[in-house]
C-alpha cells in the first residue's frame, strides 16, 4: 500500500496519472513518477509525500486531490482509497479494479470506462461514464455507485455496465445510450433522448420526453431513432 | 469612404460609409454607428495604473506570462485573424489555455457539431431562397439590426423576391422585439427548447405524440410548425442564445441539428448560429486550423487538447486552473459569471483593448491597442464563414493587436529557448 | 540556416522530364535553384548521396489542404484532431491521425519528401480564407482552384454560348481569388442539391437556368482553352459515388474529343476511382476501372489521377453537397453541409475504409487497377485527400503499384467479393520505380503547367529528395517492404535549396510560394460588368468591392502571367 | 411578498450601444435593470424607478425595476454585470454558464443600486 498527501495548496491543477501500480514500485521509484502542474512536468514526490507499507496493490490518496485529475485512468487492478475528494477524469478507461471515494468526485468520472467499479460515497459532478468528445461509445462495462447527487450528461453514449445514483441526478441522463443500466433513485431532469437500448430506472420525478410511448414495461423509446430503450419508474 | 466593413457585430456589414473627418458613419445601425464614433480610450500603457511606454508594458506582460504556471489567454472575438493567429501561437509557446468568447456565446453550438455535424449555408443562400425562416431563440432585432434587411426578414433575393413570399416565425420564451416582426410567434416555456425539437422530429415523420402540449405548446400548434418545416421549399433555423445559455445548451442544437438531418430528407432546410462578435467565428477558425480546435484549448502539456468542460474561460477560472491571464479585445469581468471573476481578480491580469472597460480596473498591465476595422485593417469571417477584409480608415498612434502580440511572441520566444 | 549552395554528390538520379533513368551524376544548388556546376563559386555544402535515390520533391495535385471544409472537418472531428505528431517547441505542435493541423500539412509533406501541393477546391466568396489556411502551411508550395461548375454566371453564359464572357469570367475569377485554374464540381448537381436534388446524367436540365451538365462543361473547356490556362479544367464529374457511374465518366470524357493543346491535356479528371463503378447498386457494384484506363490512354489530351482509398480513417469532403447527404444518410453519419449562396456547395461526413468491407474492398481495388492500368504517363497518384485517407500513405501506393506481390499478400486480407467484382487479383502488371516517380513529380508538374517542378533540370527550383534506395541495385517487385519505408522517410528534404528534413526529421521551418495566374490581359472585363454589378447589387450579400483577395494579403504571392 | 422569478438574460440594442463605454452613466443606465411583467410588477406595488432586489443561489444584486411584455414569473436583465451577480456560474460540464433559466426570488427594496466600480 502507498499513500500519498500534498505538500501543498497547488497553483493550479495537476494532472497526476497514476494508477495502483504505483504501489508496486519503491518510495524512490514512485517519487520519480512525472506529473503535470501547469506547464511544469515535475516528479509526484515535489509535490506529494509519499509513504509505503506493505506491498498490496493499494494507493491512498490522503488530503485535498479534489484539483488533482486523471487519478486510475486506464487502471486494470488493484485498488485507490479516496480520502477526501477527487479531481476530474478520475478512473477514465479503467478497466478493472477499485475505486473508493471518500468525499466527491468530479467531472468525467469513469468515462469511457469499460470493468471494475467505482464507489462516490458523496456527490459526483457532470459527464459520468461518457464518452469523450468525438467518441462513439461511452462506460461499456463495469460499475458506478454514487451515493449522493450526481450533474448532467450521466450515461451518454453508454454501452454497457452500470450506473447507480442514490440521489438525484442532473438534465440528460442516458442520452443516445445502447446498452447498460442507469439507476437513480431519486429525481432527475429530461432522460434517455435519443436512446436506443438499455435500461433507465427512476425513483422520483423525471421530465419525459415526447418521444417515448408508454408500454408495460415502463416507457420505450426513443421512437426518433427507432430505439428499444427502457425507462421504469422504481 | 464607402464600403467600409462594420466590425460590431456578426453580421459585419460592408456597405457602410464612415466620413473620417467628422468621424461619423453613415448607413450604420444603431450598434454600428455607436462602434464608429468616438468615444474614451485607454490613453497609454500603464502598469499598475503608471503610463509606461509600449516596450515597458510589453516586458512587463512578458514577465508575468513566462513566469505562470499555466496562463489563460482569453478573448479574440473582437479582433482579426491576423492578431488571433499570432495569439494561438503565443499561447501554445506559453503552455497555457486559449479560450475565446464563444465559451459563454456560441460555444455548445461546437459541441453540438462535434456529435452531429451541423446542416448549414451562407447568408446569401438564406436571402435568395429561404421561403421560411425560424429565429429560435435570438432576437436579430436588438443583436444583429440590419440582418433582417441585409438577409433574412425583408431581403430580396434571387428566387424569393419579395417580404410576402417568405414566412418568418420566431421561437422564444419571451415576445421579443424580433417577434413582433415575424408572421408568427410561437412562445414556449423556458427549458423546453430540447423537448420542442424532439416533438418536433416525431411530427416530421408522423409518429402520433401521447401528450397534448409539449414545453408550453400545443401539439397541434407544433404539428401546424412541423407541417409548415415541411412544406417550405428551403428553409432555414437561425437559432440564438436563447438556446445556447439555457437548460440543454449544446444537447438543444444537438436536437435541433437531428430536426434538419430530417427535414433534409423531405425538403432543403439548413441551420445556423447568430454568432455574436464580428470575428468570433474567426476566433474559431484560426485556432482550428493551427491546433485542431476552435475553443478551450489547453496547451500546458505541449500539446492542445480540448475540454470545454474545464478549459472553457469559465471553468479555467472557477477551477483555479490558471495563475495568470492575458484578456485581448474582451471585458471578462462584465461578462463572466461573479465567482468566476472572483479568480480573475486574485491572479495578475494583462489587458490588451482600445477602451477602458471593468477588466481595466482590475489588470496590472494595461496596454491600448488600435481600434480594428478603424486604425488597423485584417481579416474577419462574418457570422456565416463568410471571410471579409476589415480596413483602416484612419490613422493612429496606437499599435494594432497584431504588433502587439507578435512583440510579445518574440519576446517569449527568446525567454523560453525558442528562437 | 540560410540558403546555401549545396552539391549533391553522387547520387542516383531519376529525373523523367529530362530522361535521366537512374544515373549517377550531381545537382548543384543555388539561391533556391538547380544549376550547372560552374554557376556554384564559394561556400558550398556537400551532400553525400552515394548510392542514394535523388528525385525532385513530389507534387500533390489534387488534395484539400486548406479552408472551411477542412477546417470545419476539424471542428467536427475532435477525434481526428488529439493524434500528436510532435509537440511545441521550436517548431510547431503537429496534430492530427488523417485530418491535419496546418503546421502539421506542411511539416508531413516534408518528411515524405514532397514540397508542393494544391488545394483541390475553394468557394470563390470563400478563397481569403482558403489563403489564410494555405499561408499557415509550412514549408510546400502551393495554389488553390477557384469552383466554377455551379456559379448562377457560369449558367448564364452557358445558356447563352458566350465564350468570350465566360473567358472574361473566368480570368476575373482568378484574378479576384487569386486561384490557379478551372475546378468544376459535379456541374449542375449542386445547384439542384439547392432544392433537394442532383443530376442523374449529362443530359439532365437544371431548373431555371437551363443548361445541362454536358453544356457546361463543354463551355467551360472552350473558355479555359481560349484563355490558354496553365492547367486544364479540372473536373470532379457527375454521379460521383454513384453504381455504374464510369459510363457518365466515359461520356463525360469524350465531350472533349475535338480539343487540343500541345503543352498538356485539356481536361484533367479528378479522382477517378469514385467515378468508375459498374454495377447498378452497392450490392452489384464492380469496376469500371478497366474501361475508363481503355479509354484514356487512347486519348491524347486527359489526364486522371487516381483518388485511391487507403484502409483506416478517412473524412469525406467535397462541393458535391448532394453526393455528401446521401454518404450521410447511408452512414447514419453527423453531417456538415455548406450551401454557399450563388457558386457552390459543399458537405463533410466521417467515414473509415475497411478491408472486409466488400464496398471499400472494391472502392480501393478499383484504384489500384486505374494506377496499373493506365499509362503512367497519364494518371498521377492521389487520395483526394482526406477523401481517400491520408497523403502519408503515397509510398504505400507507390510501392504497390511496382510489386504484384504486395498487392497479393493486401488482397487476402481485404473482401473475396473483390474477386468477382473487379479485375485486381488477376493484374501482374508492376510499374517501374521511374514510372512512379514520374507520376508523383514530373507528371502532375506538366498537367499543372509547373515549369520549374518535378524536375531537375537547370532553372529547376531546388526542392529535392533524396532516399535511402538504389535504384540500379533495389527490386521493388520483391523488396516492396524496403521500397515503402524509404520512400516514406527521405534522407533529405530540401525546399527552395534549404534543408528541411534530415534522416526524416524536420529540422527547420521555411515558407514556400502561393502561385497563382493572372490572365486579365487576355479579357475584356467590360462584357461582364453590367451582370457582376447586377450580381452584387441584388445577391450576393457582400459588395463587390469587398470580393476577393489582394496580392498584399497573401505571405508569399508568385504571379504567373498568362498571355 | 417577494416572489419566485426565473430569470432571463440578452442583449438590447442600449446595452451593445454602450458595450465599448462600460464606464460611462450610459452603460450604467443600459445593464443595470430588469424587466418583470405587468402583473408582477404591481404585486410588489412597484412605481417606475424603483428597486428591486434579486436573489439566487448564485449571488443577489439590486437593480431599478421596469414592466417588460413578459409572461407572469419572467424577469429580464440585460447582459452585463448586473445580471451576472446572479446567474448561476455552473456550466454542468459544458463550459457555458447558464445565462437564462435562473431561478431567483424577487422583491421591492430601498437599497441603492450599485455603481460598475462598486461592483467589483
Amino acid at each position: 500500500m502507498m499513500v500519498l498527501k500534498p505538500k501543498t495548496d497547488f497553483a493550479v491543477t495537476v494532472e497526476a496519472e497514476i494508477t495502483p501500480e504505483l504501489a508496486t514500485m519503491s518510495v524512490e521509484e514512485a517519487s520519480k513518477f512525472k506529473v503535470y502542474h501547469g506547464r511544469e512536468q515535475v516528479s509526484l514526490g515535489e509535490l506529494f509525500e509519499i509513504t509505503k507499507e506493505g506491498d498490496d496493490k493499494k494507493l491512498v490518496l490522503e488530503g485535498d486531490f479534489s484539483r488533482v485529475k486523471w487519478i486510475g485512468a486506464r487502471m486494470e487492478d488493484g485498488e485507490i482509497i479516496v480520502k477526501g475528494s477527487i479531481g476530474a477524469h478520475c478512473g477514465a478507461y479503467m478497466k478493472g479494479g477499485r475505486i473508493e471515494i471518500e468525499g466527491d468526485a468530479d467531472d468525467w468520472l469513469g468515462a469511457e470506462m469499460s470493468g471494475g467499479e467505482i464507489v462516490v460515497k458523496g456527490n459526483a459532478r457532470n459527464l459520468v461514464g461518457c464518452a469523450y468528445y468525438g467518441d462513439m461509445k461511452g462506460m461499456s462495462g463495469g460499475r458506478i455507485l454514487i451515493e449522493g447527487n450526481a450533474g448532467n450528461y450521466i450515461g451518454e453514449k453508454m454501452a454497457g455496465g452500470e450506473i447507480e445514483i442514490k440521489g438525484d441526478a442532473g438534465d440528460f441522463i442516458g442520452t443516445e445510450m445502447t446498452n447498460g443500466v442507469i439507476i437513480i433513485h431519486r429525481s432527475c431532469g429530461f432522460a434517455g433522448g435519443d436512446m436506443k437500448g438499455g435500461e433507465i430506472r427512476i425513483g422520483g420525478e423525471f421530465d419525459l420526453l415526447p418521444s417515448f410511448k408508454k408500454g408495460d414495461e415502463g416507457y420505450v423509446g426513443d421512437i426518433n431513432v427507432g430505439g428499444k430503450g427502457v425507462i421504469r419508474q422504481i | 469612404m464607402e464600403n467600409v466593413v462594420c466590425t460590431f457585430c456578426g453580421s459585419v456589414c460592408d456597405d457602410v460609409q464612415f466620413d473620417t473627418q467628422q468621424y461619423k458613419g453613415k448607413k450604420f445601425c444603431a450598434l454600428g454607428m455607436s462602434k464608429f464614433s468616438a468615444k474614451e480610450r485607454i490613453k497609454s500603457p500603464m502598469i499598475d495604473g503608471k503610463a509606461v511606454s509600449y516596450e515597458e508594458a510589453i516586458d512587463a506582460a512578458v514577465d508575468i506570462l513566462v513566469n505562470s504556471k499555466k496562463p489563460l489567454l482569453y478573448g479574440w472575438a473582437s479582433t482579426v485573424n491576423e492578431a488571433i493567429r499570432v495569439g494561438v501561437i503565443l499561447t501554445e509557446k506559453l503552455g497555457g489555455i486559449y479560450d475565446q468568447c464563444s465559451s459563454v456565446c456560441h460555444g455548445p453550438g461546437v459541441l453540438s457539431t462535434i456529435e452531429e455535424g451541423l446542416p448549414g449555408g451562407t447568408l446569401g443562400q438564406v436571402k435568395n431562397r429561404a421561403d421560411v425562416v425560424v429565429f429560435w431563440g435570438s432576437n436579430p432585432m436588438e443583436a444583429h439590426p440590419r440582418h433582417p434587411t441585409r438577409y433574412s426578414v425583408t431581403a430580396k433575393g434571387f428566387f424569393v423576391k419579395d417580404r410576402k413570399e417568405r414566412k418568418v416565425i420566431v421561437v422564444d420564451v419571451r415576445k421579443t422585439k424580433s417577434a413582433r416582426l415575424a408572421d408568427e410567434f410561437i412562445q414556449i416555456k423556458p427549458g423546453y427548447d430540447y423537448a420542442i425539437f424532439s416533438a418536433l422530429r416525431m411530427l416530421v415523420k408522423g409518429e402520433e405524440i401521447e401528450a397534448e402540449e409539449v414545453g408550453g405548446v400545443s401539439v397541434s400548434k407544433l404539428a401546424e410548425l412541423a407541417e409548415t418545416m415541411k412544406n417550405a421549399k428551403y428553409g432555414a433555423i437561425l437559432y440564438g442564445l436563447g438556446i445556447t445559455q439555457s437548460r440543454g445548451r449544446d444537447r438543444n442544437i444537438e436536437n435541433a441539428v437531428k430536426l434538419i438531418q430530417l427535414l433534409n430528407r423531405y425538403t432543403r432546410w439548413i441551420i445556423w448560429p447568430m454568432r455574436g462578435h464580428y470575428n468570433v467565428v474567426g476566433a474559431g477558425e484560426v485556432p482550428a486550423w493551427e491546433v485542431g480546435y476552435q475553443y478551450a484549448i489547453d496547451f500546458s502539456r505541449g500539446y492542445p487538447r480540448f475540454s470545454p468542460a474545464e478549459f472553457a474561460v469559465s471553468e479555467a477560472l472557477l477551477r483555479r486552473d490558471c495563475d495568470a491571464a492575458l484578456i485581448v479585445a474582451s471585458d471578462p469581468v462584465a461578462h463572466l459569471p461573479k465567482k468566476a471573476v472572483e479568480h480573475l481578480k486574485s491572479i495578475p491580469v494583462i489587458q490588451i483593448d482600445p477602451f477602458p472597460n471593468m477588466t481595466t480596473l482590475i489588470s496590472k498591465v494595461v496596454i491600448p491597442a488600435a481600434i480594428t476595422g478603424i486604425e488597423a485593417e485584417g481579416t474577419a469571417y462574418r457570422m456565416d464563414g463568410i471571410p471579409l477584409r476589415v480596413k483602416k480608415v484612419v490613422d493612429s498612434e496606437y499599435w494594432s493587436d497584431e504588433k502587439i502580440l507578435h512583440e510579445m511572441l518574440k519576446r517569449v520566444e527568446v525567454r523560453m529557448g525558442f528562437s | 540556416m540560410g540558403i546555401m549552395n549545396l552539391h549533391i554528390k553522387n547520387g542516383i538520379v531519376i529525373d523523367t522530364k529530362n530522361g535521366i533513368k537512374a544515373e549517377k551524376m550531381d545537382i548543384f544548388v543555388k539561391g533556391g535553384k538547380i544549376v550547372q556546376e560552374s554557376e556554384i563559386e564559394g561556400d558550398v555544402k556537400v551532400i553525400d548521396a552515394s548510392n542514394k535515390l535523388v528525385v525532385a520533391g513530389g507534387v500533390d495535385m489534387h488534395a484539400h489542404i486548406a479552408g472551411s471544409k477542412i477546417n470545419s472537418g476539424r471542428t467536427m472531428r475532435p477525434e481526428e484532431m488529439r493524434i500528436v505528431r510532435q509537440t511545441a517547441g521550436k517548431l510547431r505542435t503537429s496534430m492530427g491521425r488523417v485530418l491535419l493541423t496546418s503546421p502539421a500539412i506542411g511539416y508531413e509533406y516534408a518528411k515524405m519528401g514532397y514540397t508542393t501541393s494544391f488545394e483541390a477546391a475553394s468557394p470563390p466568396i470563400g478563397s481569403l480564407h482558403t489563403h489564410e489556411e494555405l499561408d499557415s502551411i509550412p514549408v510546400i508550395d502551393k495554389a488553390m482552384l477557384p469552383v466554377f461548375g455551379n456559379w448562377h454566371l457560369v449558367f448564364k453564359y452557358t445558356a447563352e454560348k458566350d465564350t468570350e464572357k465566360m473567358k472574361a469570367l473566368i480570368a476575373w475569377a482568378i484574378e479576384r481569388t487569386k486561384g490557379f485554374g478551372v475546378k468544376v464540381v459535379n456541374p449542375g448537381g449542386v445547384e439542384k442539391w439547392m432544392y433537394g436534388g442532383n443530376v442523374t446524367s449529362l443530359d439532365d436540365p437544371v431548373e431555371y437556368f437551363n443548361v445541362t451538365p454536358r453544356e457546361i462543361i463543354t463551355e467551360l473547356v472552350k473558355a479555359t482553352e481560349g484563355l490558354n490556362l496553365p492547367h486544364s479544367v479540372h473536373l470532379h464529374c457527375n454521379r460521383l459515388g454513384v453504381p455504374g457511374n464510369y459510363e457518365t465518366t466515359i461520356e463525360t470524357m469524350k465531350l472533349v474529343s475535338g480539343f487540343k493543346n500541345d503543352e498538356r491535356q485539356v481536361l484533367h479528371v479528378t479522382h477517378v476511382q469514385f467515378n468508375s463503378y459498374s454495377g447498378s447498386s452497392w450490392r452489384d457494384v464492380g469496376s469500371g476501372a478497366d474501361e475508363i484506363a481503355k479509354f484514356v490512354n487512347k486519348a491524347d489530351n486527359i489526364t486522371i489521377d487516381m483518388g485511391q482509398p487507403v484502409f483506416g480513417h478517412a473524412t469525406a469532403m467535397t462541393g458535391d453537397a448532394p453526393f455528401q447527404f446521401n454518404l450521410h444518410k447511408l452512414l447514419g453519419a453527423k453531417w456538415i453541409n455548406k450551401d454557399v449562396e450563388l457558386e457552390t456547395g459543399a458537405g463533410i461526413i466521417p467515414l473509415v475504409y475497411l478491408p472486409k468491407n466488400p464496398v471499400h474492398a472494391v472502392q480501393w481495388a478499383i484504384g489500384l487497377e486505374l494506377g496499373l492500368l493506365t499509362d503512367s504517363d497519364k494518371v498521377v497518384i492521389s487520395t483526394d485527400f482526406p477523401n481517400g485517407g491520408p497523403y502519408t500513405k503515397y509510398p504505400y501506393i507507390m510501392a504497390m503499384l511496382m510489386s504484384a506481390k504486395m498487392r497479393e499478400k493486401e488482397i487476402a486480407n481485404a473482401s473475396p467479393y473483390i474477386q468477382k467484382a473487379t479485375n485486381l487479383p488477376s493484374i501482374d502488371a508492376e510499374k517501374t520505380l521511374e514510372e512512379t516517380i514520374h507520376m508523383t513529380r514530373a507528371l502532375p508538374a506538366r498537367i499543372l503547367g509547373l515549369q520549374t517542378k518535378g524536375h531537375l533540370g537547370v532553372g529547376g527550383d531546388a526542392d529535392i529528395a533524396i532516399y535511402d534506395l538504389n535504384p540500379l541495385e533495389v527490386d521493388p517487385s520483391t523488396e516492396y517492404e524496403v521500397v515503402e519505408k524509404a520512400l516514406s522517410t527521405p534522407i533529405y528534404t530540401i525546399k527552395g535549396g534549404e534543408i528541411v528534413v534530415k534522416d526524416g526529421e524536420l529540422v527547420q521551418e521555411v515558407w514556400g510560394r502561393t502561385y497563382w495566374i493572372d490572365a486579365m490581359s487576355q479579357v475584356s472585363t467590360e462584357v461582364i460588368e453590367e451582370d457582376l454589378d447586377d450580381y452584387f447589387t441584388h445577391y450576393y450579400t457582400i459588395q463587390r468591392y469587398n470580393y476577393g483577395v489582394e496580392e498584399a494579403w497573401l505571405r508569399a504571392p508568385e504571379k504567373i502571367v498568362v498571355g | 411578498m417577494p416572489i419566485e422569478v426565473e430569470i432571463i438574460t440578452g442583449r438590447t440594442i442600449d446595452q451593445g450601444r454602450t458595450v465599448e463605454e462600460k464606464l460611462s452613466e450610459e452603460y450604467f443606465k443600459a445593464v443595470s435593470y430588469c424587466e418583470l411583467s405587468k402583473d408582477d410588477f404591481e404585486a410588489l406595488g412597484l412605481n417606475e424607478g424603483d428597486r428591486v432586489k434579486i436573489k439566487s443561489d448564485f449571488g443577489e444584486v439590486v437593480v431599478f425595476a421596469r414592466i417588460g411584455d413578459l409572461p407572469k414569473g419572467m424577469i429580464f436583465i440585460p447582459m452585463g454585470p448586473y445580471a451576472n451577480a446572479v446567474i448561476s456560474d455552473d456550466t454542468d460540464g459544458t463550459g457555458m454558464p447558464r445565462f437564462k433559466g435562473v431561478k431567483a426570488i424577487v422583491d421591492r427594496t430601498d437599497e441603492e443600486v450599485k455603481r460598475i466600480e462598486d461592483l467589483i
